[in-house]
Order: structure tokens, then C-alpha cells, then sequence
């Protein structure tokens, strides 16, 4: 037999799949079926939305509802989803890029409001798609399509930026973590309320190659490596400067809060079940 | 059809048109609307969340007018109809999601309560200049429906149409009305339910696995399938096929834009709604729509009274454009006069069109303010004389 | 008749882009390079010491492009 | 029954932000569209809200379709600001009707071919405790004086327009301002002007047959 | 004329159309950029970030395209010659502040590289399907000068052209490239300091207290003054006075954006630029321009080999049409061919300027490739014999 | 003498300006330009940049070269303006709904980026020049024009978004805190680098009315009696709950980063003089 | 002859609203409300003990009209 | 100069992402462009970055402006890949020019009307040191067989086209290139297709005179 064990979760037809060889977004997109598998969810009522970007084709490679939306506007759409339709359970999946620079004031909002849908956002310190250019989340000093002089700004925590803005769950891993991962992704999955979860990266083909930092697989070793566990810590500690040498990963913030529309303040009139088409 | 019986006030009603419009979505069964405040168009928004929450739907106001019509996109494809609302500036702001729908063939309505600009212009005041950005205000091609409403009553009876043009047509339709009509009050009435035909959401009929959610069906409309229910649609914004995956070569685009600029164009006759006022003898024909079709009726009553046999063609649909109209007029009378609120924009279509022996002439402003009927008149006068 | 391992790798050799990283990080070392390449010329894991393998699937989880898998044998 | 013969009416209602002038207008057309069975169309001339800029309304009463909707040579005048009285005034027909609450508008000594009805309704409604409904005073004043509505039909259009909480209020500010008028200028006073109305079919309800 | 000796790459290259427009741009005397990437757009602004910090400029990536181009309005504002560079969506997303720099009458200049859409499209693909949301993309009535290079060297030459133009104007100029023009490349000459005439920014000689920023001085465009310098200006986007004072009145309204639509429409002549080939005998005219003008510019030479007696007129400008150029040949040729990557753009304004004797035929397709000459070469035979 | 000794920093043509009776814009304004007396600031280079709304009016009144932008787009003509002309101090002057719902994403990547601009945010917790609908900051339960059974969002907390983001200063004041906010705001014009100023201010027309809690004066004496200064206090921790009965305000924080294009890493190639036209 | 209060203070009819935040939180009383009005209607403060004024422009600097201001006198 | 009798010459260069096919275009665009005087156009189909997705240059020469900028028919294919050996070869004119690494593609046994060209790049390359320089053992290997251009001003455009520390590098690859081609097939070698030029000027720089 020659299938491969997750290939019902997968447009096969589809594969093998547009990322470059030692690009660590498949292996996310693997970790995503397996929690799918451990949710319990049916892969009927599952939903899963991106943006634009090379992360932002996960939504074409899963067997699921998929939804390729526009750039920086995956979040606006899965929160028309989910709210339309509250039997389905949402994913947001995409890039730093999308979901950060462009989209970045979408996560703010959703966030805030704790719209009922998960985002696994996957950071490659880069943006990927276009070939290479400045991200919100690129270590100063890198070099970059946009920044051949090396950049100055200060990098985005995402874990921090999601958690001050509202999320109730929030989690950091590497791609290299698949089972943490697969098991964060699990829990976010059967948890309501605006769950967040940082994937870091290799982006070989352009992020790591300019930056003379290796390939795909000295980037996971370099994951394996000085990746510490610390659950619980506080995201504004939750650091990965390449400097220090150490990358926080855990799930960071676990809480409960009033998820929009279901508000008991509204509730009686702002009903939960579903919208009549 | 109407699911709860609140939903619909039935009866006669003192109403603006933004209250109009908002109530004709409610009774063409949409439930969603996500928005962003913006003058003129705010009340429309601010009728359905107070209306809507009662229906169990939903409205919300999302942080700008991209995440609005985004949100409005994700809830048609969950199942909802949705629509929202919005002027000048967040209009602009909603381009490069009008085509994402137009891609991506979604039945979804949009308001434009067209005030003065460019840019913030005069936030209180009537004007009729996005018109050609409703057509061409996103890039590449593609097609929209627009409506165009002159009075209250017809912002109720054209908001229920824009519902079922979108779903028939599975195109954005966007309803233009103007400051004036948004905020003028009339008579309206709301007929029962019986007397209103709402079109549904058509889905698919074939199963799952034999699915494809871009093959075109009738009319060149491919069927939509409910979300949730294993048929594992792909929706996107890039280039697709008939399975609607990506496909980067010339000829799955060129089959595609043309495919759903045909449904359009080639179904225009069935699509575009005009009205004619005393036409048929007519050697002069003031073309106008919205607000200033008003005005424009009551210039053509006044030169009729003085003996001027002129007549008036009324756009309900602007686009597409009743070009073959158009044209049949211009083979047979001295004069098209197009009356709107800007410097020239559908007068550019018309004159386009008038390829006869018409001469075409505008008459406009940069808005503010609604034509008075007296310009109105002696462009026609003029007119006459040629 | 000889003893059948208990587990057996699968490589989808089409789909396998040649990261390695299931070479790298296999605790076993059970996978390794043998320069051999498949048609879209990128270089493919070979299965250097099957028995070894404890059938911990972290190689088929960390793969990107879902082409490696394990499978779990009826030991006779 | 609006008395046809004064149809088409051209109405403007003006003065600031916050006055209920947009509100009046409202209850106004409702009466005549709904309950006189009118045509009628209100348009407001639009700013930031509540601000205490300048603000009016215009409301044509006529027996069939209303194409224009906005008034340039006004039959009735109200204003209930300075400003508003200057702005307006002067475009009023020879014969017109001008309304205003004595207070706050001061009108010169001489104006002619003009008839004036004024009304304390700032004063009155401060004496019902609620400045806010000196609006609905100033309305029952305007039915009184011009005649134009059935007392019934804009008491119902009022009773339909104002927050429930205040109705009682607002109905006995209506009757005040009504009363007022009748005390000082008799019952059922008309206004002079006269209209020549068209007959045309009341705009109705359009059913578009193309789905 | 270029502060900096560094800056003028004087001499022959091969380059690429996106790093000619950055060349054009540094010559111009552009020192400041805000972009977002967007492919095929996307070497522009790395170019301009690798070459203009080493002549003292400053090229940032913002987080969005909305804030991009804003960044540019507000440079210009500060004193520098701005511009960004974009594609399809971006350009979707930029067309309210499009509209702000029309109203305020901004000096800027706007790249598009146009792919194939709507959306996300084809994005590695070459289309001309943004022309008319070039024209009409942003709400209400303005006006903008677009050009269209078709080769590198035009690239330069035009970028060049549009800042002077921006400067001249005190307009959006856009430079309409194509995917294509973008990343071909061939010959280009950079000439000398003294062979490029650059149009510096011309700031008012009136003394602070005098100064009204929108009077309108020269040709009905108003004087800048350099911001720092107590002239205490105030720039909206509300309709404004000659002070730059909101004024809310249909008056204003109908003054300003007559006059800044007229400075561009009375002064048309002076802005057009087109090309012709061939045209003085021509019975069949093909209308084009950026690259699909040079597969048209190989049909009308081969139908000449033929003995047909085919022309060209490529339109260099864009916006303002060459409205005048076809009415003329429309009364005196037998057909006008429009070539173009989109299914109808500039053809319609073709057709519609086009009131004399020739047919107006269109030739397009929704892009993604490039047309074959032979095809434009066919259209022509058959025109030839109508 | 009847000149007020502020005129000359005002567009005094186009007084009286267009707030209602009892909004504290105008107060907020008048702190300003105490504020710009007190820096010592020429007022020839200083710069103020609105957005659109009741607050986006500010730049219309003030007597500098002034620019009313589009709605959420100050911050990035800010951006333009500041890097092209270093000479200039440029202040941001809007409100809560255009600086952070609709310019949120701005807000954050400038105050990351540490862009030397000053940020003035009237916060009126509604959106007053369109008639009083929800706002970011709305508190849960308000009635507005968009929410008429009451708001059930999380209200946004803009010191601690501020400071999570990267500003380094951060404060807040209400507009009875006439004299703090005139040092602070002067204390802001004379730093560099990215600092936000939340100013808390009466919208007596839409958001006290209707939600019945009386009017400006009401309102200045709610802020008055029920303000905590505290400096220094943790962002996250300062609330303004209402149900609280407490207003932290204060300066929170203060800090020194590499302000954008004046950093190290890159000043050799980037420099810091003025652009040339 | 009379002496002199140290400070002066002066409204500026047509720019008040009557917002009366000067009045309000005037720490000294100076300020009060007489029911005059100005051209657009609006009430305006009065000063009701000019004497007490310390000059603190407490007034001043609320206003949000700049409506109202402080002058110091030379006091003789 | 390039021999005029071969323009124009129309040239196809394709391979995968990551193999220095576009490269390879420009070094022998901007070699024609810059140091035979001739007009080059270079265009490039274009992909996602790198990702070892299929990638074209199709080169034109001509000795006066190109007006169509793609190749329809090349007169010399280049393939770097078995993939872009089967899309283009059909494409080649009678008597055209067929240039492949050895080792990345395996054309059929019987190639009519066609000069086939075999150089080991990739294998060469790795001998080098680096697989990055196979580009350049190819454009060496070109310009020989080929002869379509002098050496020396493909070396110089390869000199201005390569990051400079790898320039050595670069340039031993080329000349290694070049030495096979004289090796195997004898010293300049010219394919057998002939094309005929037009005279036309030069495209030049355009000045637009309304500023
Ligand atoms: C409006 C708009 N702007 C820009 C782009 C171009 N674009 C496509 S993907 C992308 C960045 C993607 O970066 P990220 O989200 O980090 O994804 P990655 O490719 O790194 O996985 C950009 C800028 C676009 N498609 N639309
Ligand atoms: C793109 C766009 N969307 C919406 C608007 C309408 N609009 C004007 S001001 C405003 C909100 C202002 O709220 P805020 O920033 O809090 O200012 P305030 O009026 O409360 O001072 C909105 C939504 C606009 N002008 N432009
Ligand atoms: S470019 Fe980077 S992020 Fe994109 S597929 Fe390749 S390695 Fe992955
Ligand atoms: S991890 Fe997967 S893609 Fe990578 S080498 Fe192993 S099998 Fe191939
Ligand atoms: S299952 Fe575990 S032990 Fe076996 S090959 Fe895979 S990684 Fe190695
Ligand atoms: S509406 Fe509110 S914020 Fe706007 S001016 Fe009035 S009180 Fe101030
Ligand atoms: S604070 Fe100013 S506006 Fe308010 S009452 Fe006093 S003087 Fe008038
Ligand atoms: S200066 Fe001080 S004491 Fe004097 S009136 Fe003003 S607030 Fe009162
Ligand atoms: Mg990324
Ligand atoms: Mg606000």
C-alpha cells in the first residue's frame, strides 16, 4: 500500500505541493492533520481560511472547506464564516506577513473582540511568496530583499501583540515541535474563543540563504536545539532573538472570556444558533 | 421568502431611503451585514443592527471597511446573504474586495451612498461621480450589477432585487443611491409576503465527490454547495479551474474572466431594467438616473407642457448599461441629454453608445447639490432648437 | 522464515523533496543518504537499517510534503 | 384630508441642530403621507449631527408624485432660529406663511405681504419642564395655523415618532402649541396662499418582474 | 537636475523595465519611496532600497499598501519627490489615497505593474486590465495623467517624464507598465546631467501671510509652499477654499474640482503624447500601447510587407486620451483596431471618441500572454477588407 | 485687549470651531498649545497631522502647518512627512476610531518601527463625527448607534496597546488634567522617537446622552473625583473601568530605543539628513 | 482710589458655548452663571467676584473655546 | 559583431528554478547589448522564486529593435531539464540548434534536423568546487558552439553579472565551458541555420519633449 496515512486529509491530486524542498510549512500543515485526527472534529465542519503568501496555499492542500482569501484579510473572512455559520469550526491559516503587516489590525480586532476562530500563523521572518522581503517579525540585522543593508527595525513578538490584544489561548512552537504542536493545535481546535499559534519557520530558499544561516535542516537543528519549553511564561518574556540563543516555546496563556456572540449581555437578542440562509 | 414573521413591516410607512433599503434587505431574507460608519450611508447600518439581532442575525461593525466586505464574503460563503454599506471613501477602500468577489463569484450586495468627493469632499452631500468607479473600480475585468434607486419606495423594492440578482447572477451588486435619496422620506410601502419573490441560494444537486465549483451550469453560473457538508470546496482569488484550484496558464484565465463577464454581458437584456417617460414621440431624451431622475421628470413634464416634445429614458440598472436602448434612440431623435451629478461619467457610456444621429449632451456638476428642473428644462430647449 | 520487523518505512518517492529532515532527526538512525534521486532530481532518503526502526513516526510527522509513513506490521 | 386646493404645499422647517426641527418635518410628512393620504417628501438639508449648526427640512405636500423634492419658494415658513429666519425668509411666495417661536427669532418690524404667527415655544415647553418639547408645540402651533392637516392625523403621526417614555408630554405640548394658536388667531385659520395641484396616481409600490 | 553624482548611472545597460523606472525615478530626483511587495512590482522598490540609500534617499517598506502610499503623500508634503511602485491589489487598496492626492493636489507618482486579474489572478502574468481603474479606480471626479511605457528604455524615459509631469500638474501621475515591460530586458541609455531636463518643484514667491495655497496660479494649478517655513498651510481632503479652508458649499465644491479637473483637460494637448507609424496612407489604424504596441508595431509591418496599408498609433499617454488624434483618423481611415490585455479598456473610450466613418474593432483577451503578432496581423487583413 | 494669549497659534478665522458645548476637544487643544509653548518649540517646524472626525478637526484650528489626511491614515503620512523632512516635529492629533480602528495597524508597526512622531489620541470612546457609534474603546455595555442593546466588545486598552507595540512614551490623561497634559504633551515634543498620549474627553452629544451620564461638566467632574495618578504604572494595569470607579492615569512609560532611521546598524548608508527635493 | 484686583479676567462672548467648565471647577469662585446668553444662544459665564481671582488660569486652560482668559494687572 | 547573416537569432534558455537560467540569458543579452552593438531583447517567463519550478529566458538578437519580444520558433534551445527539453525541442526551427547538460536530460536516440550539443555542466561544476557555476560552464559551451558571439564580450558581461567573489570562479567555469566545445566540436563551430536581418537603426534613447 502506498498512501499515506493522512492522504484523506489532503487534495492529493494536488501534491507534491508548491514549498520548496527543506521549507517547513508542509510539515506544519502535517502537524494540522494530525490535531485534526486528535480534535475529534469532523473534518466535515472543519474550515480552514488563509491569506496570501506561501503559507497562505495551506488552505489549498487540505481536504477541508478551504477558503484563499486575499491578502491580510483572512481573519475579516473567517469571522463572517464562523458568525454565518457557528456549526463550522474556523481556522485561519497564514504567514507572519499577512496576518501581522497587512492584516495586522484584523488579528487587533478579532482578537479583542475574542471571535471564535483559531489562527496558526506560521513565521518565517520572512516574507516568502514575493521573494524575500522584510517582515514584521525579521531579526535586525538581516538581510532582505527590501533591506539589502540590513534591517533596523525591531522585530514583532507575535505572541506578545496576540496576547495584549486579547487572544485566550496562545501558544508558541517550531515546526520542529510536531507533536506540542499537533497537540496545541488539537486544543485550540476544541476550545472557543480567538486562539493563537505562532509557528516558527525555516524559509531556506530565502530568509536562511541570505542570511548565510544554512538550509532547512540546519535551521530544525537550530530549532531542536536552543528551543526551551517554559509553558505559562509571560509573552512579553517569551523571546527568540537569535542572539540570545533561545527560543521560548510553550503554550503561553490559557484563559476564558466572553466569546463575540455569545455575550450573555446580548444573549437575548443576539441569538447563537445558526443564520438562516 | 421571509423566515420570521417580524421580518417583515408589512405596511405603509413614512421612511428615508437608507431606512428603505435596510428594510428590503431584511425582506429579501438577508440576516448578516458587517459595516463601518460613514456619512451618508450610516443609518443603514445602524437600522439593521438594531432591526436584525430581533431576526436572530447578526450585524456587527467591524475596525474598517476592508475587514466589512471581507466579513460580508466569509458570511455569504457560510451560508448567510449579506450585504453592507458604505460612501465614497470606504467604497474605494472595498475595490480590491469587489473583485476578490467577482473572482470568486459570490453572490454579495454593497450600498454606495454616493456623496460629494473625491477624497472626503462634502461628507453631507448628494453627488452621483462613483459611478464609473463602480464599474471599473477594481483591477482587472470583471462585472458588476448596479442599481440605481430615485425615491425610498424603490430602495425597498431595489434592495430585495439586488438580493436576487446576486444570487441569480452570482455577481457583487452594488445599489448606488445618492445622498438625497438616502435621506429623503416618502411613502413606502412594504407589500405582504406573498407579493414579494425572494431568490434562494441555489446549491449544487450533484454529490460530493462529482462536484466542481466552477463548472459553469445555467447561463454560464456555476451551482454553489453548502459549507460544512463534505462537499470540501476550494475558494480562491487566484487564477482557477473548474475544480477551482489554481491554474497559472493564459487559457484557464482567459476561459475563466470570460465566462463570468459573459453571464453578464450576455444575459444583459434579462438583467437591465430602464423606464421611459413619453419616449415614443420624443425628439429630445433626457437620460438620467437616482436623484436627478427626479429632477429630469419634472423638466420633461414642463417642456411638454410648453409644447417640447421630449421624453425620458430612466436608468434603474446603470450597469450594464442599456446600451441597445441607447442606441435604438439615437438612430431616431435629435438629442440624448444625460443628467447626473459629476463632470461626465455615464454621460461617457451613453455617448458611446449614441453612434445614431443624436447629438449627446451633458449636463452636470460636481454635486452638493440635485440639478434644478429649470437647467433641466432649458437644456432641453436648447436642445430642441438644434 | 525469517522475522519480519514491526515496523516498515514507506517513501512516496514522487512527493519527496529531499529536505532530509527525517533523515536528521530519526532517533534511531534508521534512515539515511544514498545519493539516489527521484524523477524531479531531488535526493531521497533510503532506508539504511530498517530493524532498528521503533516506529515513532516522528519521520512521517516532520515531513513537509507527506511522503514518508510508517506502517505497523503483524509480528508473526 | 389635506384641502386640495392647496396642493402642491412647499413647507421648509428650519433652525438648529438639536431643536427636533428634522423630527417635526418627520411627523409632519407622515401625517400627510400616511394618514391624509398625500404624497409627501421630506428631504433635510444634512450636517454633523446635533451640533448646533444651521439644520432644516423641506416637505412638499401635493396630490400625486412628487418629481423635485426640494422647495425653493417655500408657501410656509418655520423657523425657529435667527438664522435660519434670515436664510429663509426671503425666498418665502409672495403671500406665505412664516412661523417662529418668538423667542428666538426676531423679526424686523415691517414685513410685508407675509403672515406672521408666532409662538413662545422654547418658554412653554420650559413651563412643561422639557425644553426638548418645544418641537412638538411648535408643531401643534403649525396645524392650527395652516389648516393643512387633520388635528387627528398628526397627533397620530407624533404619537408614533416621539419615544414612548414621552408621548404623554409630547401630546400635551402639541395641544399647547395647538391651543395657543387657536387662542390668539381663531379656529381653523388658513393660510392665504393657494396651490393648484395635478392630477396624477400616488406613487405605489414598483414589483420588478426580472428576479 | 541630480544632487549627487552617484545617482545618474550614466551610459548603456541591459536592465529590465522595473529597475529603468527605479532609474528614472533616482534621475528624476526622487529620493523617497513607501512600498509594500507585490509581484511583479516588487524589484522597483528593492532596487530603489539598495540604490537610494547610498545617494542620502530613503526607501521604507510600510505594513500595507494604504499606508505606502500615504507615506509618499506625506513625503511629498515634507518636500520630497516621492513614489510608489505596486500591482493589481495594491493598487485596489491605494485608490482612496489616489483620490486624497487628486483633491489636495499632490505632486506623486504610482507605479502599477499590471498582472493578470481580477484579484489575485495570475500574478507572474502580464494583462493591461487596470486601465480604466486608473481613470475612474477612486471615487467622485478627478483626473490623472497615466503613461505607458513599452520597452526599458521607456521605463526610464517616462519615469523621468512623470515626476516633471507631477510637478507641472500637481497630480497623480501613473506609470502603467505591464508584467512583461517589467522584467524585459534590453538596451538602456542613461544619458547625462545636462541631457535631462528635470521639472523641480516650484514653490510660491508670495510672502507667508499673502500666500493662499489653492489659488489657482499658471494653467489653474495652484503654487506650493515648502512646508517648515511659516507658512502655516492646511491641506484636506474635505472641499476647501482658495485658503485651504473646508468650505461646505456646492459652489466650492463645483469651483475646485471643475478646476482641478480642467487644468488637466484644457491643457490636454500639451500633456499626450502618442506615437505614430505609418499612419499619413493608413486605410487600417491599430490603436496600442505599452507591450502589446510592439506585437502590433510587427503586424502593421508585416501587413505593409503585404501591401496593406496598416498604421500605428501607440499611445504613450494614457490618461488624457488622445481624443482629438482619434476622431481625426476615425474620419479618414476605414477602421481603428484597439489591441489590448484586457477584454475591452481603452477601447471603449476609442469607440466612443471614434464618431466618424471607421468601425472601431476590438482585439483582446483577458492576459495572461502577450498577443502573437499573426493574430493582430489577421484582424488587420480582415478590416483591410471591410 | 481682547485677544486670548493663545491666538496666535490658532487659525482664530475659523473660530468658533465646530465641537459641541461641552466636548473636550477644544480643552485638549488648548493644553497642545501650552504644550508647544512650553517645549520652546518653533512653531514654523512643528507639523500636526489629523486623521478624520470630531479629533481628525484639530489640524484645522491650529496655527502650523497642518494636514487633515484620510480616516486612519495620519500616522503614515506622518511617517512620510517626518522621514522626508527631519527638520519638522510632527504630532499626530485624532481620535480613538481613527488611530485605532481603522489606522490600528499603523499605529502598531510605527510605534514598533519607533517612528519619531507624537501621537495625541482624544479618546471619547465613541465615534463622534459620524453620530456616535461603537469605538474600540466603547466600555461594554454602552449603548451607541451600532449597538442599541448595549456594546458587548472588550474595550481596547490604547496605553497598553501603545506600549506593547514598542512607544516609548506612553501616557494618560483626562482633559481635566489641563495642567499634566500640557508638561506631558511638551514633555512628548521634545523626545524622540514614538510616544503616544491617550487623552480621555467628554462626547457629551452622543456618548454621555445617550448613555445617560450627563454632560460635559458631568463628565469633567466624573474625571476629576475619580482619576488616580500613577505614574509608572504597568500599562496592562492601568484601567479605566468605569464600573470601577478609577482612571489610572499617568506617564507609563519611558524609554530609549534606536528611533527609525537614526539607528546605528544603518547609518552609514542611511542617513539622517534632510531629504533634498 | 479704588485698588486694583491683581488679575482680569475676560471672556470672549462670541466664541463661548457655555460648557461652563471654567465655572465649574474655578477653585476660587470667581466664576458663576447669570442667565445671559450670547448671539448664538449659548449661556455665558459671569464673574461673580473678580476680587478672589488668584489668577491660576485654571479657567483659561480648560476652556475649550478659548473663550476665556487671564490678565495680570499691575497692581499700583 | 554577430555575424549579421544570423539575425535574427532567436534563443530559448530553460531549465529549473535555482539553475542560473535567467542569468545565463542576461550575461548573453547584456553581451549583445552592450559589446556586439546588438539589439537584445531578454525576456523571462517567471515564477515563484527558486522553487525548482520549470523557468525560461527567451533572447532575441537582432541588429535593429525588436518589436515582438518572444521566441515562438528558437533557432537555439538550451535545456537544463528534461522537462524543458520536451516542452521546447518541438519548438525548434529545421536545422536548429540543440544545447543540453548531458547529465539533466536525456533526449530520444533520433533527433532529425537538429544539431545536438552535449556539455556535462553540472558535473564539470561539482569538479570545480561549486554547482552554482554550471550556468556558466554553459554559457562558455554556448558561446563556442554557437559562435554568435566573441568570447570576450560574454566574459565581460559575466564579469559585470556575477557576485565578485565568485568571479574566479565564473570565469574558469566559462572558459571550461568554452574548451569542451572546442574539444568536442572543433573551433568555431556555427550552427547551420540561417536568418536574415532587416536594416533598421538602432532602438536609442527617446527624449520627450513636453517636459
Ligand atoms: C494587497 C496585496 N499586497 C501584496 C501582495 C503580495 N504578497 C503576496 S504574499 C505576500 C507576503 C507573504 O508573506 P507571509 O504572509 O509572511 O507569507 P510567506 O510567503 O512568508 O509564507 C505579499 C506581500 C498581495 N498579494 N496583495
Ligand atoms: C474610509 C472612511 N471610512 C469611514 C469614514 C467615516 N468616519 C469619519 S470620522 C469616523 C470616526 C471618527 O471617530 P474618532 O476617530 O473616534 O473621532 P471622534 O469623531 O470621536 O473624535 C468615521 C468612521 C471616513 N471618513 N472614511
Ligand atoms: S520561499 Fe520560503 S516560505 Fe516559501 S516555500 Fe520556499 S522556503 Fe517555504
Ligand atoms: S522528510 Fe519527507 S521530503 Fe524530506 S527527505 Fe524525508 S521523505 Fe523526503
Ligand atoms: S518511525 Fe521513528 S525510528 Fe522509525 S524511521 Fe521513523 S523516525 Fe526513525
Ligand atoms: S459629537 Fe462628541 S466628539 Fe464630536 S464635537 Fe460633539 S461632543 Fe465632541
Ligand atoms: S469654559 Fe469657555 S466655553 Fe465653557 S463656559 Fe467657560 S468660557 Fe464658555
Ligand atoms: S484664573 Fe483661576 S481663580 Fe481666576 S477665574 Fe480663572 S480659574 Fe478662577
Ligand atoms: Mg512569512
Ligand atoms: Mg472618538
Amino acid at each position: 500500500m502506498n498512501s499515506h496515512p493522512s492522504d484523506s486529509y489532503l487534495r492529493t491530486d494536488r501534491l507534491p505541493h508548491l514549498w520548496c524542498p527543506g521549507c517547513g510549512i508542509g510539515a506544519t500543515m502535517n502537524s494540522f492533520v494530525e490535531a485534526v485526527k486528535l480534535s475529534g472534529i469532523s473534518r466535515k465542519s472543519l474550515a480552514v481560511v488563509s491569506g496570501i503568501g506561501c503559507s497562505g496555499r495551506v488552505a489549498g492542500y487540505l481536504k477541508a472547506d478551504s477558503f484563499h482569501t486575499t491578502h491580510g484579510r483572512a481573519i475579516p473572512f473567517a469571522t463572517g464564516l464562523a458568525l454565518a455559520n457557528p456549526g463550522l469550526r474556523v481556522a485561519v491559516y497564514s504567514g507572519e506577513g499577512d496576518l501581522v503587516a497587512i492584516g495586522g489590525n484584523h488579528l487587533l480586532h478579532a482578537a479583542r473582540r475574542n471571535v471564535n476562530i483559531m489562527v496558526v500563523c506560521i513565521n518565517n521572518f520572512t516574507y516568502g511568496m514575493t521573494g524575500g522581503q522584510l517582515a514584521p517579525t525579521t531579526p535586525i540585522g538581516s538581510i532582505t530583499a527590501t533591506t539589502p543593508y540590513g534591517s533596523t527595525e525591531m522585530p514583532c513578538n507575535l505572541v506578545n501583540l496576540a496576547a495584549s490584544a486579547g487572544a485566550v489561548f496562545v501558544a508558541r512552537w517550531t515546526v520542529f515541535h510536531v507533536r506540542q504542536l499537533a497537540c496545541t493545535m488539537a486544543e485550540a481546535l476544541v476550545r472557543r474563543g480567538f486562539s493563537f499559534i505562532e509557528v516558527l519557520s525555516p524559509c531556506p530558499t530565502l530568509h536562511l540563504q541570505r542570511n548565510n544561516l544554512g538550509h532547512g535542516e540546519t535551521e530544525m537543528r537550530y530549532f531542536k536545539e536552543y528551543s526551551r519549553v517554559a509553558n505559562n511564561t509571560s509573552p512579553v518574556e517569551a523571546g527568540l532573538d537569535r542572539r540570545d540563543r533561545k527560543i521560548i516555546v510553550g503554550t503561553f496563556v490559557k484563559r476564558e472570556r466572553a466569546v463575540f456572540f455569545d455575550s450573555p449581555d446580548s444573549v437575548t437578542l443576539v441569538r447563537k444558533k445558526k443564520v438562516k440562509a | 421568502m421571509c423566515a420570521e414573521p417580524l421580518a417583515l413591516l408589512t405596511g405603509v410607512h413614512f421612511m428615508d431611503g437608507n431606512s428603505a433599503v435596510c428594510e428590503g434587505a431584511i425582506a429579501a431574507g438577508c440576516r448578516f451585514a458587517a459595516g463601518y460608519p460613514i456619512t451618508p450611508s450610516t443609518e443603514i447600518m445602524e437600522r439593521f443592527a438594531s432591526r436584525v439581532p430581533r431576526l436572530g442575525g447578526i450585524c456587527i461593525q467591524m475596525e474598517d471597511e476592508c475587514a466589512s466586505i471581507m466579513a460580508c464574503i466569509g458570511a455569504v460563503w457560510g451560508g448567510a446573504k449579506a450585504f453592507t454599506a458604505t460612501s465614497g471613501p470606504g467604497f474605494s477602500l472595498m475595490m480590491e474586495s469587489i473583485g476578490y468577489a467577482a473572482m470568486t463569484e459570490t453572490p454579495l450586495v454593497v450600498v454606495n451612498v454616493q456623496r460629494a468627493g473625491p477624497s472626503t469632499g462634502l461628507p453631507t452631500m448628494p453627488a452621483q461621480a462613483d459611478m464609473l468607479q463602480a464599474r471599473w473600480g477594481s483591477h482587472g475585468d470583471y462585472r458588476v450589477i448596479a442599481l440605481c434607486p430615485n425615491s425610498p419606495q424603490e430602495c425597498f423594492d431595489l434592495a430585495i432585487k439586488a438580493f436576487n440578482l446576486a444570487e441569480t447572477w452570482r455577481v457583487p451588486v452594488l445599489i448606488m443611491m445618492d445622498e438625497v435619496v438616502a435621506h429623503m422620506s416618502e411613502r413606502v410601502v412594504i407589500p405582504t409576503l406573498s407579493e414579494i419573490a425572494v431568490v434562494q441560494r441555489r446549491y449544487t444537486q450533484v454529490r460530493p465527490g462529482e462536484y466542481q465549483p466552477y463548472r459553469p451550469a445555467a447561463r454560464g453560473v456555476p451551482e454553489m454547495a453548502p459549507v460544512g457538508k463534505g462537499f470540501f470546496m476550494h475558494v480562491t482569488g487566484l487564477t482557477h479551474d473548474a475544480k477551482g484550484y489554481p491554474a497559472m496558464d493564459p487559457e484557464t484565465q482567459d476561459a475563466l474572466v470570460r465566462r463570468f463577464t459573459a453571464k453578464i454581458d450576455s444575459n444583459a437584456d434579462d438583467i437591465i431594467v430602464y423606464e421611459e417617460e413619453e419616449i415614443a414621440d420624443a425628439e429630445v431624451v433626457v437620460v438620467a438616473y437616482g436623484i436627478t431622475s427626479r429632477a429630469a421628470a419634472a423638466a420633461v413634464e414642463e417642456a411638454r407642457a410648453l409644447g417640447i416634445p421630449a421624453g425620458l429614458l430612466r436608468l434603474v440598472t446603470a450597469w450594464p448599461f442599456p446600451e441597445k436602448k441607447v442606441r435604438e434612440l439615437s438612430g431616431r431623435v435629435k438629442a440624448l441629454i444625460m443628467v447626473e451629478l459629476n463632470l461626465g461619467q455615464m454621460f461617457l457610456e451613453m455617448d458611446r453608445c449614441a453612434k445614431g444621429g443624436a447629438q449627446s449632451i451633458f449636463l452636470g456638476h460636481a454635486g452638493g447639490s440635485i440639478h434644478r428642473p429649470e437647467a433641466i428644462l432649458m437644456a432641453i430647449q436648447k436642445a430642441a432648437q438644434l | 522464515m525469517k522475522k519480519k520487523t514491526r515496523y516498515s518505512v514507506r517513501i512516496i518517492a514522487e512527493r519527496c523533496k529531499g529536505c532530509m529532515f527525517c533523515v536528521s532527526f530519526c532517533p534511531a538512525g534508521v534512515l539515511g543518504r544514498d545519493g539516489t534521486a527521484n524523477a524531479r532530481g531531488y535526493p531521497l532518503p533510503c532506508i539504511a537499517s530498517a530493524a532498528v526502526c521503533t516506529g515513532c513516526a516522528l519521520c512521517q510527522k516532520l515531513c513537509p510534503d507527506f511522503a514518508i509513513f510508517i506502517e505497523s506490521n503483524h509480528v508473526r | 384630508m389635506i384641502p386640495p386646493h392647496t396642493l402642491p404645499a412647499r413647507i421648509i422647517i428650519s433652525g438648529l441642530g438639536g431643536q427636533g426641527v428634522i423630527l417635526a418635518g418627520c411627523i409632519l410628512g407622515r401625517a400627510a403621507a400616511l394618514y391624509e393620504r398625500t404624497a409627501a417628501t421630506l428631504t433635510r438639508s444634512f450636517g454633523p449631527a446635533a451640533r448646533g449648526s444651521a439644520c432644516s427640512a423641506q416637505l412638499i405636500l401635493d396630490d400625486t408624485l412628487v418629481h423635485y423634492p426640494y422647495v425653493d419658494k417655500p408657501q410656509v415658513l418655520l423657523a425657529l432660529s435667527q438664522q435660519a429666519f434670515e436664510q429663509y425668509a426671503p425666498l418665502l411666495v409672495p403671500g406665505g406663511v412664516l412661523i417662529i417661536d418668538e423667542h428666538l427669532v426676531k423679526p424686523p418690524a415691517a414685513l410685508s405681504g407675509i403672515s406672521l404667527y408666532a409662538v413662545p415655544a422654547t418658554r412653554y415647553a420650559e413651563v412643561l419642564g422639557n425644553r426638548q418639547v418645544a418641537n412638538s408645540i411648535v408643531v401643534g402651533f403649525f396645524v392650527a395655523v395652516t389648516g393643512l392637516f387633520a388635528r387627528a392625523s398628526v397627533e397620530r403621526a407624533l404619537r408614533e415618532s416621539v419615544p414612548p417614555g414621552t408621548m404623554g408630554l409630547n401630546l400635551k405640548a402639541f395641544s399647547c402649541g395647538y391651543s395657543h394658536a387657536i387662542k390668539m388667531y381663531g379656529e381653523h385659520h388658513t393660510f392665504s396662499g393657494r396651490f393648484e395641484g395635478k392630477a396624477r396616481a400616488v406613487q405605489g409600490n414598483k414589483q420588478f418582474k426580472n428576479a
